[in-house]
């Protein structure tokens, strides 16, 4: 039988995957993906919460569901800008290897 | 007990706001090319006329709309004032720089004022959704703007880094919300607070998610550890938007913080007060951090980005001793974000004066500004002496307001370190004073070139003058927020 | 009508002081608004606006009602009443009175003799009347956060004055830049304000906790009477104090931003410079931290007299081997303002009577010499006393004066230097010995290098390159005649100022 | 009397106007000084007869219980410092009139006159002939004040004065570096000793409460001052006397000090100001008295300075050095008979010798002003060229050698009686040694440049104008004849003991064994000074040869001179260059700029954490979230 927390366990390996991917990926285009899977690993938590904890307490509404659809809304207009933006560099460095992108430092 | 009401006039300002960000960028459409510097006038005109429609609106209103998803009260009223002025004075520093230095001039005004919608929406709301989709609003458009500079490598890097940055730390904010929402099944401010406080031993998850809520509040703010960003983001900016990071942003940030902790933290008593540690010792390390980085920084705007990190410290200093006498620090806290962004003003405003034409970046190209532009010279030296908090201007006042409020907060060890780290802020800025005033100008950085027009003047007069003039007579401001204070002490 | 013209004369009255402090500040934010004009009419201006200064300054000295005492001309009104509820209060007390008449005089003289800055005239002028309105806030503050706004006003142009037009020397072994010079003088003030600030907001936090939040003087000094700041609280915030104020009045070891100030700046800010700004800091001691802080004061009066004797000595032996004129009267400030720092420390009214009359003279003595030293350096070209000589031949004016003042500093009776000395020594003998004989020891140490230095290069052959300078011009003469005329003054008759001066010590003394 | 305030003023006001406007009168800057010094000694004068006349029944006018002596104070307020009644210090502008300041101020104002009419002669052709007589008026001015203060803290502000004059005057010519550093050296050493009268001064204050003399006195007097106390406040004050009069080892300035103009030596440097430490031991005799040891040391330092200077004088080649030799050994003389309890000897002789010296400065003067050298080696048969100096320096040394009816004759004697009757045999002999040398040197002075053969040519010496021989004249006169009031005083019972004295009037009795035998030294004295300056005995010119070593060192002044050079050279200065480097090395570069070092190197060092890479600046987020959650942990759990 599945439990909340079984999904509250995956939601954390999603994370966990992700911020993985975050800070081991060298290529911009990868480690929005890897956010892309953080939030999705968020969107997992309140999906299940809501389900889960239908009827208890305040969980009287649709908050959990609905707040899901408006990270996928966010995230995606997110990954649409930073795309743009990569896009923008791509055009101007031949490269979107995050090294590259060091001429601000110290 | 505040009413509910669902009268949606309440919220005219921001749907005049929206309406007025469409309009802008209607207009872009129809002004032909070469008299574009009007879309950022009609934008002026138009954030004017919201002012008054603000004020007639919602001034000394106090009541929740939208299910309590917001709270329209005097604490937004005074913010919303000052981001709508704070847009104003960027816009109108922006003119010259965005003719000369960037493409598509009619969006960059939009852009701003969606990022003040996103403010006022950010400041009155009551409920983590909308507090995140309105900081969304806003970091989106800080994104794009901050990387409106579109053949420049250094813009282009400094947008990707700050969304990169921006989006993890939405993630992990999220984060934290989705457990915080398992445990107390709503985002609302009031019933996050009510299970914190109401539940004796206190539920780890919870913890843990109020905590990465406040992680990503502080990537906002830009507090150490979460600083990485800032000097290369404020550096990469084109500088009137480095201004607005460096004013809005943070202010807007700041005031969020403060309603989180006001909302949800403080009734919590046992909780926040292992969080005041954790934040004072963040405090510290972000003004040492900041002001120690700052000296040896050899650019102006990266100068300038540690010094605004170490800035934020100060003022998460005054946060940390929020609770116990919550009058006076809202007070000063308010008051220190207004003296701050008048002084930032001052400096900001010059320096964009300075380097819209000639793209200059390093300290030492400021060499011999004071004999060829006196008034930019003097605004940056008003500017930075106030920064430094030295009398006779806004800084010296705010910071002695603030320091008094960290020390009767208990906090006294705090405000000697706040005190200390605004000395080290003397060395770096009269390093920049020095090369404006008492070196010789070199010969490859001309600044005669420099025209400085009336809106640009405007904004240094005015800026100057109420640096002067909140510095020595800053009675009728300190009771406009005193008000706000009042809201919160019972 | 007649009733109504002396009410306005009575009101007039009142608020001399808040026009004492508001006058100068305010001519300096014309200035700024001001259309351009030549350097020699801003400098036109400021001369006037400091004879006006001077004369209020006289006035305000002349009518202090010695019979009175207290604090009077007070002037409050409320600042800030929300929150932390701060006034604007200001008075004169018999101690201020005659530091306001010091920095009167200075002001004046300084204004006068920088008629020959070409560069920047504006700046110039706004930020010496900015000096000079600062100072006058200090010492006419009855409130401790306007005490500190106006302490930190009176620092703040000091970096810009010295830096743009001060003056770079190069020692042989080591070069000291006007630029070292500024960074160093405002970052080892503002470094000490550092102290003061956290020690006046203990002092605010304190009241607020007891529930009367206040920072005037009146105020805290009837709540220290009443015991409300324990023993230990005194002692670590009057250290601060005494360290934060210390180091303005060049206590030792932090002194060094003094000498090195004076070698860079211009004669007009030195002149400041020594003549007032280090008084600031003793004033800070002996009006704040004596009377808020009693208990504190007892506990650390003894390590400050034998810092001060340790300044007084080491001034005058580092001034013995210095080759430099002005390094030569910046050590010796060093070690005269040691004599202040004695005599606060005695806690006794004779040896604090002394410690004000002392900044007194010492203030108008060392800008006297730094005119002088100012008026040589601009025609040789050089302040070495090695490459100096003989000058008295060419520049008889400006070397009599010079000896005068000289010899005011090395204690000689009948100038103003040796009632202020006396009157320590007669303090510290109360309280030890030793301490009393190694400060004469150090009036005798200042006779060494003052009779050295006059032997090097004012007497003695005269050298060829230097034999066709011409002597002091007119305001030279004007300036350093007056100065030297009140060290007459005040040293054949120093009732003059001991008058006011002890009405002022024993409000002091009323706090012990 | 109570006008005798006027006299210092006048001179001052004197100077005031002189120095303004001197230097547009130039050749008739003499007239105000010399004004002022008439009218003041018009109001000594009378202030003197009046005093003689009528001191016992005026007003202000007291025996004092200690000194026996009538004195007269006048005095005002000069100011208040501290808390007025409660813990404050008062002081005041008194003067006190009683024998000892009237003698003192009496020999100031006489001397200084015919100094005065003398310099109109002799400075006529200087410069600074205007700056010369403004200075004179200002000593005169301080001079007078010292003498005549009732209280130790306007004694020392005269005091300084008159060692400000000295200072101006011994540099008067000080374009010449001799000149310079010679008043650089008697300011300086003087000042030294000014230490220990201030600090003495003090130390009075503490035990009495008041500067007033006749107050510590009255204290000293009932017994209310410990014996320790009272030791070391006469020890201290007896060190200023010691820099002010000169004697060992504060001596080396004195002869240095014959740079200046000689008017200038024969009035502050003989006469006058250098008695000051001599006055000062009288003024604060009923301190001194007090304590027996304190009044050995006076007597010991005296009898060293003393012979220790006469010894140097004998062999001196320079006539203006050779006369300051002199000077101190007799300051030491008064010292020592002050120590051996001969007040009225010691003021006497303080009186005499001021005349005395004072004419033979003046003739050094003459000399000077006439051939413009003062190596006695190289002049020698004057007699002829300068006959009337000859005269008149006669009287002038042979008074001091002790020639009976001249007034040296008379004050030393009494010198001599006193410290034969209250010191010891070795004191005793040790004064006629005194005697013997001061004969020989006066002899070798008189014989070597006036008489014998001409070691030069003199057909280019100046002729001397009547306005310094005139004054000389007076000054002669009145040394032939001063010494009488050693047998009857003018206005007083009997002689001079019975006008001034300490604790009771005694009359002054001449001795008969004592007188003979110094003069029979004295005689033998010029004898020996005959036999080796006149017939040249080879005997001695073989002694002189044995006893070269010694000799050498006594020419040399003992070498101390070189002591304190080296002392200075090697101690002092490295002192004050080792502080100053330690000033700028430790305190500042290190003290003051380290931590600003200290701050930027740190700043550089952790500003290496922004790499600019991305992930870096995530990973950094990452681990301070951690950091900050074991933090965070720490505190709860603690």
């Amino acid at each position: 039988m599945l439990e909340l927390i079984h999904f509250n366990i995956l939601s954390v390996l999603l994370f966990s995957v992700g911020l993985y991917g975050v800070l081991a990926r060298k290529s911009a285009i990868l480690i929005i993906m890897a956010i892309e899977l953080m939030l999705n690993a968020v969107n997992i938590n309140f999906i299940a919460a809501a389900a889960f904890n239908h009827g208890n307490g305040l969980f009287t509404n649709f908050d959990g569901h609905i707040l899901t659809i408006f990270i996928i809304t966010i995230a995606a207009a997110e990954v649409g800008l930073a795309l743009a933006l990569i896009l923008r560099i791509f055009r101007n460095k031949a490269t979107v290897n995050v090294d590259s992108f060091d001429i601000m430092k110290l | 007990m505040i009413p509910e009401s669902s009268n949606l006039l309440l919220l005219m300002p921001e749907f005049v706001l929206a309406g007025l960000a469409l309009v802008v960028f209607a207009s872009d459409l129809i002004i032909p090319e070469g008299k574009k510097e009007w879309v950022g006038r009609l934008a002026v005109m138009g954030l004017i006329g919201l002012l008054c429609v603000t004020i007639f609106s919602v001034m000394g209103v106090n009541e929740y709309v939208y299910n309590d998803f917001l709270l329209v009260d005097h604490y937004s009223f005074v913010f919303k004032i000052i981001f709508i002025t704070v847009g104003i004075l960027t816009i109108l520093i922006s003119e010259e720089f965005v003719k000369e230095n960037l493409t598509s001039q009619g969006e960059y005004y939009g852009l701003l004022l969606l990022a003040i919608l996103g403010m006022n929406m950010l400041i009155q709301s009551q409920e983590f959704l909308t507090a995140y989709i309105s900081l969304e609003l806003l970091s989106f458009c800080l994104y794009v703007l901050v990387g409106y500079s579109k053949f420049n490598p250094k813009s282009n890097e400094a947008a990707i880094k700050y969304i990169i940055f921006g989006t993890f730390s939405s993630a992990i904010f999220l984060y934290g919300l989705s457990m915080v929402y398992s445990i107390v099944g709503s985002t609302q401010y009031s019933d996050i607070s009510g299970t914190l406080a109401a539940s004796n031993a206190m539920d780890p998850v919870a913890i843990l998610g109020i905590a990465l809520i406040m992680i990503g509040i502080g990537f906002k703010i830009g507090i150490v550890p979460f600083h990485a960003w800032i000097p290369d983001v404020y550096e990469g900016a084109p500088t009137p938007v480095t201004a607005y990071l460096a004013i809005g942003a943070k202010i807007a940030a700041f005031a969020f913080l403060a309603r989180v902790v006001i909302g949800v933290m403080l009734p919590a008593e046992e909780l926040w007060e292992n969080w005041q540690m954790i934040l004072a010792i963040s405090a510290v390390a972000t003004m040492l951090v900041g002001n120690g980085i700052a000296i040896v920084q050899t650019k102006v705007k990266r100068m300038l980005a540690y010094s605004s990190i170490g800035h934020s410290g100060v003022l998460l200093s005054a946060v940390v001793v929020m609770g116990s006498t919550n009058g006076i620090v809202i007070e000063s806290l308010g008051y220190y974000l207004i003296g701050y962004a008048v002084t930032s003003f001052a400096v900001f405003s010059a320096i964009t004066a300075v380097t819209y034409r000639n793209g200059v970046e390093l300290i030492k190209d400021f060499a011999g500004l004071s004999d060829q532009k006196p008034l930019l010279a003097a605004s940056i030296a008003i500017g930075l002496f106030s920064l430094a908090g030295l009398p006779l201007f806004v800084g010296f006042t705010i910071k002695f307001y603030l320091f008094s409020s960290i020390a009767i907060g208990g906090y006294l060890w705090l405000a000697g370190i706040a005190v200390f780290a605004s000395l080290i802020s003397l060395y770096y800025y009269l390093i920049m004073i020095k090369s404006m005033y008492v070196d010789t100008a070199s010969s490859e950085v001309i600044h005669n070139n420099i025209i400085v027009k009336w809106p640009m003047k405007t904004v240094i007069l005015v800026s100057i003058i109420a640096t002067i003039v909140l510095g020595i007579y800053p009675e009728p401001l300190v009771n406009q927020i005193n008000e706000i204070s009042n809201l919160f002490t019972p | 009508m007649v009733g109504d013209s002396d009410s306005l004369m009575n009101e007039l009255y009142n608020i001399m002081a808040f026009v004492l402090i508001a006058l100068p500040l305010m001519a300096a934010l014309v200035f700024m608004v001001l259309p351009n004009l030549t350097s020699k009419s801003y400098w036109l201006l400021s001369s006037i606006i400091s004879v006006i200064t001077f004369g209020i300054s006289v006035f305000l000295f002349m009518s202090y009602d010695t019979l009175t005492g207290g604090t009077q001309f007070s002037f409050t009104v409320p600042w800030l009443d929300q929150g932390i509820n701060i006034s604007f209060g200001l008075g004169l007390t018999g101690i201020s009175a005659s530091m306001v008449l010091l920095n009167g005089i200075v002001l004046l003289g300084a204004c006068l003799i920088s008629g020959d800055i070409e560069k920047r005239g504006r700046d110039f002028y706004v930020l010496l009347l900015t000096l000079g309105g600062g100072v006058f806030g200090v010492f006419l503050s009855s409130d401790l956060f306007f005490f500190f706004l106006f302490y930190e006003l009176a620092v703040l142009p000091m970096y810009l004055l010295i830096a743009v037009w001060g003056s770079s020397t190069d020692f042989g072994s080591f070069t000291r830049s006007k630029e070292y010079g500024a960074m160093k003088l405002m970052m080892v003030l503002v470094a000490a304000s550092v102290l003061i600030w956290v020690g006046i907001i203990a002092i605010f936090v304190e009241t607020y906790l007891h529930g009367t939040p206040t920072f005037a003087f009146e105020e805290l000094r009837r709540l220290s009477e009443n015991g409300l700041f324990s023993v230990e609280f005194q002692n670590w915030v009057f250290l601060c104090f005494m360290i934060g104020f210390g180091v303005l009045s060049g206590l030792w070891p932090f002194h060094t931003w003094s000498p090195d100030g004076h070698v860079a700046a211009p004669t007009g800010v030195s002149m400041l410079h020594a003549g007032v700004l280090m008084k600031l800091g003793a004033f800070g001691i002996i009006q704040i931290g004596i009377v808020i802080l009693p208990l504190g004061a007892q506990t650390w009066m003894p390590l400050l007299m034998v810092l001060g004797i340790v300044n007084v000595i080491y001034g005058a032996v580092s001034a013995m081997s210095q080759t430099d004129l002005k390094y030569i009267i910046g050590y010796s400030s060093v070690s005269h303002m040691g004599y202040v720092l004695i005599g606060a420390a005695t806690l006794n009214s004779i040896g604090i009577s002394g410690a004000v009359l002392q900044m007194f003279s010492h203030g108008i003595m060392t800008a006297l010499m730094f005119v002088l030293v100012g008026a040589i350096y601009h025609r040789a070209h050089t302040r070495d006393i090695y490459v100096l000589n003989g000058l008295i031949k060419t520049m008889p004016h400006i070397c009599v004066l010079f000896i005068i003042a000289g010899f005011a500093s090395l204690g000689l009776p009948g100038l103003s230097g040796f009632i202020a000395e006396f009157l320590i020594f007669l303090g510290v003998i109360k309280i030890s010995f030793w301490i009393a004989a190694l400060a004469v020891l150090g009036a005798a140490l200042t006779a060494v290098y003052i009779l050295r230095l006059i032997a090097r290069t004012i007497v003695g052959p005269v050298d060829s390159s230097l034999s066709d300078l011409p002597d002091a011009n007119i305001y030279e003469k004007i300036v350093s005649v007056a100065l030297a005329s009140v060290l007459v003054a005040v040293g054949v008759w120093p009732a003059l100022l001991l008058d006011s001066i002890n009405v002022g010590v024993a409000t002091i003394m009323s706090a012990l | 009397m109570q006008y005798f305030w006027l006299i210092p003023v006048i001179s001052f006001i004197a100077f005031i106007i002189t120095s303004l406007i001197g230097n547009k009168i130039l050749k008739q800057a003499w007239i105000f000084p010399m004004l002022a010094i008439v009218l003041g000694l018009g109001i000594y004068c009378f202030g003197l007869t009046e005093y003689l006349q009528s001191r016992f029944d005026l007003e202000h006018c007291f025996r004092s219980s200690v000194t026996g002596m009538v004195g007269c104070n006048y005095s005002v307020e000069w100011f208040t410092a501290g808390v007025r009644g409660a813990d404050s210090v008062n002081s005041f502008l008194g003067f006190t009139v009683d024998p000892l300041s009237l003698s003192v101020a009496g020999l100031a104002i006489f001397v200084a006159l015919m100094v005065q009419i003398y310099s109109i002669g002799y400075m006529k052709d200087d410069p600074r002939f205007a700056w010369y007589y403004s200075v004179q008026a200002l000593f005169i001015s301080s001079m007078i004040l010292l003498a005549l203060s009732d209280n130790f803290l306007l004694l020392y502000v005269a005091w300084e004065l008159v060692g400000l004059c000295s200072y101006l005057l011994i540099g008067f010519w000080y374009e010449k570096p001799e000149a310079k550093e010679a008043a650089k050296k008697a300011f300086t050493v003087t000042r030294l000793g000014d230490v220990g009268l201030l600090i003495g001064i003090l130390l009075i204050w503490i035990e009495v409460g008041s500067f007033n003399m006749s107050d510590l006195f009255t204290q000293v007097g009932s017994g209310e001052i410990a014996s320790w106390t009272i030791f070391s406040i006469s020890g201290l004050l007896f060190l200023g006397a010691m820099g002010k009069s000169a004697q060992f080892p504060f001596h080396v300035w004195l002869p240095d000090a014959m740079e200046g103009p000689t008017p200038v030596s024969a009035l502050i440097h003989a006469a006058t100001m250098v008695a000051a430490g001599v006055y000062l031991v009288a003024r604060a005799y009923p301190l001194f008295v007090q304590s027996e040891a304190m009044m050995i040391i006076v007597s010991c330092v005296g009898l060293i300075t003393a012979i220790g200077a006469a010894l140097i004088c004998c062999v001196s080649v320079d006539l203006k050095r050779a006369l300051a030799y002199s000077t101190i050994s007799h300051l030491g003389l008064m010292m020592l008979s002050l120590g051996a309890f001969g007040y009225t000897a010691a003021i006497l002789h303080l009186l005499a010798h001021g005349f005395s010296k004072a004419l033979l400065f003046l003739g050094s003067g003459n000399i000077m002003h006439s051939i413009d050298d003062l190596n006695i080696n190289r002049m020698g048969g004057l007699k002829s060229v300068l006959p009337a100096t000859t005269i008149l320096f006669c009287i002038g040394a042979l008074s001091l050698a002790g020639i009976p009816l001249l007034s040296g004759f008379w004050s030393k004697d009494e010198v001599i009686v006193s410290i034969v009757h209250n010191r010891n045999i070795v004191f005793a002999i040790s004064s006629m040694v005194l005697v013997f040398l001061s004969g020989f040197y006066m002899i070798r002075l008189i014989i070597v440049p006036f008489f014998g053969s001409p070691n030069r040519d003199y057909s280019h010496a100046h002729k001397l104008p009547f306005v310094m021989l005139a004054p000389m004249g007076v000054l002669a006169v009145v040394v032939v004849l001063f010494g009488w009031i050693a047998l009857y005083m003018p206005g007083a019972p009997a002689s001079f003991g019975t006008f001034l004295f300490y604790s009771h009037p005694k009359n002054f009795h001449l001795e008969p064994d004592i007188a003979i035998i110094t003069l029979v030294i004295t005689l033998l004295s010029f004898g020996f000074g005959y036999l080796i300056y006149v017939k040249r005995f080879s005997i001695f010119q073989n002694m002189r040869i044995k006893a070269r070593l010694i000799i050498e060192i006594v020419e040399n002044k003992y070498y101390i001179d070189e002591l304190y050079q080296i002392l200075v050279d090697k101690l002092v200065l490295p002192a004050a260059g080792l502080v100053a480097l330690f000033d700028r090395i430790l305190v500042n570069d290190v003290g003051i700029n380290g931590p600003g070092y200290v701050t930027r190197t740190v700043g550089s060092i952790i500003r290496h954490h922004i790499t600019g890479r991305i992930y870096v600046y995530l990973a950094l987020m990452t681990t301070g979230m951690i950091v900050l959650g074991i933090i965070w942990l720490g505190i709860v759990i603690l």
